[in-house]
């Protein structure tokens, strides 16, 4: 049962064709990674998918609805949340607020009743920092909660935006490079934790730059060069493919 | 509207644009080195005029221009390393505020020393009868020195980020600071460059106007304004494009009051300023892609 | 939550406690300004939450302002027994309408102030939809340009159009009485009334506002402030959203405008003014941006002082002075305990400042 | 929080200090509201510098009655507001006879009602008519009446036989009333108005302005303003080639102006007060020593030109100080009465004569119609 489906979705900036035509889906409940050189059109795609960018031609079907053309938070509205390359926590937060906007979706009060402070917000604000303590808890980042978001480490900033994006419950979390920077030992961590977001079954589709991490995690892997899938198997096929090492080879990356 | 009246319209409007062309060059390099819109820039041509006005009680004309010239010179150098140059990544709200209050200071400063009464050069030929008839067109031999002065510095502004070394790398550091430092080039001591060469600028702007629109301790703040406009128009950062821009809101204002009440005149020009704006910030003659690499 | 309730409650003690001190030392005059600057600091605390919280500068709010107050001073100093006609008599009917001697004995048919305001409000709610569509979605300069321009038509409007009397502005604008026995007005016998109604809103309005930020759109809007596109990934509508918050302040600066006509007895294009716009601006700054009570206290200061003229002829300078010192060595305002770590950070770049 | 709360406290405390500091009873208190700063500084600053001349000369002469006169002066940068609170300070705080100013008819109207509630003498050194008219029972004012003024204008435009005149305006307060003025009395002087324009104070060429007039073929040009831009006007006219008469307000009473416009100046005619050709009066006018006075002494003081407007403040002050001379005390109302029945008052806008009906005691004789001669004003022979 697919989850997602792309259809030969193309972007081109000026000459370049960043995404040229390419189509997979992604199955419920699966991980499946992105890989490709640099420059392969991973990002584009993200973009394109969460509805940053408007693709010039193609098709995505999320959850059985066509999601082209919608706003980005429409998009996330309907269930599918991202993760940032460079991380984008919000300043002057702490590490529950930061949560907290990711409830944003799964609460209601509006202006006009936030100002008044009617009595339905009290609930509505506890209930949403209780799971967001529960989410911290599945972190383990409670010990931060109260502090300052960008004043962590970075291997737990990437961690928060990955919570953050978690708290909007989503069906689908797409992740951009989440262990770019990490070291080894934090990024076998957020691979750890990757799996355990599946376990709340949640899909993920990563773009990655770390092999290891990908071959462990992943059930299903695309691969991308110069905008075009040129491979799409499983881990263990992806690594024996003749195609797909002469590029990295090539490229002499990862 | 016969042809005499046209003309007259049109010539009125270069008058204007000239002047709004030479406040919004001021704004481009400014904008170009720092990505910073001074808002003081009005006051560097108040400064330039009442500068002029005072040395030219004991300076021969032109002497009292150049001095002018330099000492409004020495101020943005003044301002850019008193306010600007130790700054850490200000951001763009923070710079916005600061220009503010520098423009209200130099403001209230002139008023103190110069008192509120109006000042003017004197005409640089003739008087301000004088003018010349062209066909059914009269023309102050004054607008004549306005136009051909601002004619000369564009071309040497021109040719100064074309050719000499200096100007390339002003370019360089717009065009990508890190990049530039890398080549060794000390972005900051470019930054300074860069208000002193808009104040330099402005001040010669104020002078050579003064005698059509005098200059007071206040009659920073309009000119800015038109200016701003004018540097919008013609895309910010583009400095051959807002003197077009300059002429081209010139004209529509000396041609709006044929229709309107002179009394909105400015409502038109700032309209024109947000029409563009919503429209294609960009400008009327940058494409977005122009308008992201800054050029001079 | 109970620590805001203790912050608004400290805030009205101080309030009550100033009136006592003014009064029992003889000094109720005082007040007048105080109250004026009241109404001052409720555009600022509009603007706080618009600049400082969603991070959407504005040099424009003066103009807000000013559609609040000259409508309101229009609508009831025009006087109608002159033109009759179906309209006329129909708002008569409907008790629009109200009669009142002018100072010369003579007797007006003007709008009253309930109605004259509530149109006077909603039409700068209207002109705050229209235009904050394409103005936000402008960015850094080109925001603070739109704004100003804004602001710039509006004066100009102001100041060219004789029906509300270009350079002279509006005079004898009557009182407006809100509730039985208590008016807006400048008389002297009602100083002290009017202190407590201005305060009042002012506290009423400062509630609004801390409720918001601490609430849900709180958060969102100071992560629209903090990272669009992040915001825009959590499903925030970030455009929708600025759009309300721009049409909130200028709700706060329409208001303020009615009742600070009605309580000087008069408007001027002064009020629409470049330099007024910037000086709330100014004043959001030194308080700390993202800081209500720092807005709030610098403006009761700030407008204070001016008001009653110690700044002489340095009025204007003082504020660009002050502008000036805080955004170089304290960007985030005064009333801050780490402000001696910001000063520090500013003049040791080293230490790498946080920005806004 | 409590940290915070703390503060407003000392704030306050503070600034009730600095205000129940000022408590003198011995002098005359009185207070000065004029636009030093801001759009209208060219009337506050002569008009303020006048003041504190005045003020020194008096106390120097040990004060009036014996009483040394305290001058309050505040810059109301022209804006009404300011105005507003001032004169709810003055009036209520420093306890003032009067209040001299506001410098321009908006401040002026909009204090207006305050005047009266706080039964404190208001002498305003604005032009427009409203301001006494109707009455107020408290408000007078010093500079003469726009619609004389343009009287005198019309009475020589039908001795040199022009008919159809196009008007300029500036859009302030002086501007504004002026031309409702103008375009009233026009048709009761068979003049007919073929084109009206008004222009910002800020503007900086006016060529497009001036261009359309003549397109019109008017027969000559009222130029009403008292802002700089004004002497643009008549520059840019003559430049385009206008060869018809220009007529200017007694705004145009600043010699700057004159210098401003340079060569165009010449011929201008324009009613002022005699401050401005008072050389050139016969001996025999009674105006004559105080004018000369009022220019040797602020001359000397200010080393720059004395000009009309500060003159208004001159009157302002002199008509407060004879009343308070004359009433023998400083209640308000005496002097108020004594203002009111004031007659044959000598001062540099014209010999002042109030009444009930009128509080601005000046006719159209107060103006002389004045031309440029060489850079300076001269008389102008009819």
């Amino acid at each position: 049962m697919k989850l997602l489906s792309i259809r030969s979705i193309s972007r081109r900036f000026g000459g370049l064709k960043a995404v040229d035509n390419v189509s997979f889906d992604v199955p419920q409940g699966a991980i499946k990674a992105l890989i490709g050189p640099n420059g392969a059109g991973k990002t584009t795609l993200f973009n394109l998918l969460s509805g940053f960018l408007r693709p010039d031609r193609g098709s995505v079907v999320f959850a059985g609805a066509e999601v082209l053309g919608l706003m980005p938070h429409q998009i996330a509205a309907r269930g599918m949340a991202r993760t940032f390359q460079q991380t984008r926590l919000f300043p002057k937060m702490t590490v529950l607020e930061n949560i907290l906007v990711g409830r944003h979706l799964h609460s209601r009060g509006g202006f006009v009743s936030c100002m008044l402070h009617l009595p339905f917000l009290r609930k509505e604000e506890h209930s949403a920092r209780e799971t967001c303590r529960e989410i911290l808890e599945f972190l383990g980042l409670s010990a931060q909660a109260e502090e300052e978001a960008v004043r962590l480490p970075y291997g737990q900033q990437r961690i928060v935006e990955l919570g953050r994006a978690l708290a909007c419950e989503p069906q689908i979390l797409l992740l951009d490079e989440p262990a770019a920077g990490l070291n080894i030992r934090e990024t076998a961590e957020v691979g750890k934790l990757i799996s355990r977001i599946r376990e709340r079954n949640v899909t993920v589709l990563l773009v990655e730059h770390d092999m290891s991490l990908v071959m462990d995690i992943s059930d299903e892997i695309v691969v991308l060069s110069y905008g075009q899938k040129i491979a799409e198997d499983k881990p263990a096929f992806i690594q024996k493919d003749p195609e797909v090492i002469q590029i990295y080879l090539g490229e002499g990356d990862a | 509207m016969n042809l005499d009246l046209f003309l007259q319209y049109v010539v009125a409007g270069i008058t204007y644009g000239t002047i709004y062309g030479i406040v919004a060059i001021g704004f481009n390099i400014i904008y170009n080195a720092t990505g910073i819109i001074n808002f003081a820039q009005g006051e560097f041509v108040m400064l330039g005029g009442m500068t002029a006005v005072t040395l030219g009680r004991f300076l021969p004309l032109p002497a009292a221009i150049l001095a002018a010239v330099l000492l409004t010179t020495g101020v943005g150098a003044l301002i850019e390393i008193l306010f600007i140059r130790w700054l850490h990544r200000p951001s763009v709200l923070r710079m916005i505020v600061i220009t503010i209050g520098l423009s209200i200071l130099i403001r209230e400063t002139a008023l103190h020393i110069w008192g509120e009464s109006v000042r003017a050069l004197p005409y640089f030929t003739g008087t301000s009868v004088t003018s010349i008839r062209l066909g059914g067109v009269y023309i102050s031999p004054q607008v004549l020195w306005v136009v051909g002065i601002s004619a000369v510095v564009v071309a040497i502004l021109w040719g100064f980020f074309r050719y000499t070394l200096l100007g390339m790398q002003m370019r360089a550091c717009a065009a990508n600071r890190d990049a530039a430092r890398l080549c060794g080039i000390s972005a900051k001591n470019m930054v300074t460059l860069s208000f002193m060469l808009s104040a330099g600028i402005g001040a010669l702007g104020g002078c050579i106007v003064s005698p059509i629109t005098y200059v007071q301790y206040d009659s920073g703040v309009p000119l800015a304004i038109k200016g701003f406009t004018v540097a919008i128009l013609g895309g910010l950062g583009n400095s051959l494009a807002s003197v077009g821009a300059g002429m081209l809101l010139g004209i529509l204002e000396s041609f709006s009051i044929s229709v309107l009440p002179a009394a909105y005149k400015d409502v038109i020009s700032v309209a024109i300023l947000l029409v563009i704006l919503f429209a294609r910030p960009s400008g009327l003659f940058g494409s977005a892609e122009v308008a992201r690499l800054k050029e001079f | 939550m109970k620590k805001q309730g203790l912050q608004i409650a400290g805030f009205a003690a101080v309030v009550v406690a100033i009136q006592l001190a003014a009064s029992l030392t003889g000094n109720v005059y005082h007040l007048t300004q105080l109250t004026m600057s009241a109404y001052y600091s409720l555009v600022v605390l509009g603007l706080c939450i618009l600049t400082g919280y969603a991070g959407q500068i504005s040099i424009g709010h003066a103009g807000f302002f000013a559609i609040g107050g000259y409508l309101s001073a229009l609508l009831t100093t025009h006087d109608l027994s002159a033109h009759g006609g179906p309209i006329v008599s129909g708002l008569a009917a409907m008790g629009i309408l109200t009669r009142r001697p002018d100072l010369y004995g003579g007797e007006l048919l003007t709008v009253h102030p309930w109605p004259a305001c509530i149109f006077a409000v909603l039409t700068a709610v209207a002109v705050a939809y229209a235009i904050g569509g394409p103005v936000l979605k402008l960015k850094g300069h080109y925001l603070a340009m739109a704004t100003l321009g804004f602001g710039i038509i509006v004066y100009r409007i102001v100041l060219g159009t004789e029906l509300v009397g270009s350079a002279d502005g509006i005079y004898d604008v009557p009182a407006f009485p809100l509730l039985p026995r208590v008016a807006v007005s400048g008389k002297s016998s009602l100083q002290v009334m009017n202190y407590y109604v201005a305060w009042g809103f002012v506290i009423l309005g400062m509630v609004f506002l801390l409720n918001l930020v601490r609430s849900r759109v709180g958060r969102a809007l100071a992560s629209i402030h903090g990272a669009e596109d992040a915001a825009e990934a959590m499903g925030i509508p970030t455009a929708r959203y600025k759009l309300k918050i721009f049409v909130v302040s200028a709700a706060f600066a329409a208001v303020a405008g009615v009742l600070l006509t009605h309580y000087n007895g008069g408007v001027g294009p002064s009020e629409s003014s470049v330099m007024k716009s910037v000086r709330y601006l100014a004043i959001v700054a030194i308080g700390g941006m993202a800081n209500l009570w720092g807005a709030l206290l610098m403006s009761l200061l700030l407008n204070y002082l001016s008001l009653r003229g110690y700044f002489g002829t340095y009025d204007d300078a003082v504020f660009g002075v002050i502008l000036i010192l805080i955004m170089l060595f304290a960007p985030d305002g005064l009333l801050r305990r780490q402000l001696f770590e910001d000063l520090k950070a500013a003049v040791f770049p080293a230490g790498g400042e946080k920005e806004t | 929080m409590r940290g915070r709360n703390g503060i407003i406290v000392a704030i306050v405390a503070l600034a009730l200090l600095v205000g129940a500091g000022v408590q003198a009873a011995e002098p005359i208190r009185v207070g000065a509201i004029l636009a030093v700063t801001g759009p209208a500084s060219f009337l506050g600053g002569p008009e303020a510098r006048t003041l504190e001349m005045l003020v020194e000369e008096v106390n120097a002469k040990g004060g009036i009655n014996g009483h040394k006169v305290e001058l309050f002066i505040m810059d109301s940068g022209a804006s009404p507001e300011k105005a507003v609170s001032f004169a709810k300070q003055l009036i209520e705080e420093k306890k003032v006879l009067a209040i001299l100013g506001p410098s321009t008819s908006g401040e002026t109207m909009q204090i207006k009602g305050i005047a009266e509630e706080g039964k404190t003498i208001l002498l305003s050194c604005a032009a427009a008519e409203v301001i006494v008219n109707p009455v107020a029972k408290w408000v007078f004012k010093t500079p003469q009446k726009d619609s004389d003024a343009i009287q005198a204008i019309f009475n020589q435009m039908k001795r040199m036989k022009i008919s159809k005149i196009g008007v300029l305006s500036g859009n302030d307060g002086f501007g504004s009333a002026g031309k409702g003025q103008i375009e009233k009395l026009a048709p009761e002087n068979g003049i007919t108005i073929v084109a009206n324009e008004v222009y910002d104070k800020a503007s900086t060429d006016l060529t497009a302005e001036v261009t359309k007039l003549k397109a019109a073929n008017v027969e000559a040009i009222v130029n009403w303003s008292i802002v700089p831009a004004q002497s643009i006007v008549i520059k840019n006219a003559r430049q385009i080639g206008f060869q018809g008469p220009i007529f200017q307000s007694h705004g145009f009473g600043n010699i700057r102006y004159v210098a401003a416009a340079g060569a165009a100046a010449e011929g201008v005619i324009f009613p002022a007060g005699r401050l401005l050709a008072a050389e050139g009066l016969p001996d025999s006018n009674p105006q004559k020593t105080v004018l000369l006075k009022y220019k040797k002494d602020y001359e000397a003081k200010y080393k720059e030109d004395a000009s009309t407007f500060g003159g208004h403040a001159y009157d302002a002050f002199m008509i407060l100080a004879k009343a308070i001379e004359k009433a023998g005390s400083t209640d308000k109302e005496k002097v108020r009465d004594v203002i009111e029945t004031m007659r044959g008052f000598i001062g540099t806008g014209g010999v002042f004569n109030f009444s009930a009906q009128d509080h601005n005691g000046l006719g159209i004789d107060a103006f002389e119609l004045l031309t440029v001669k060489d850079g300076k004003f001269a008389l102008y022979r009819k």
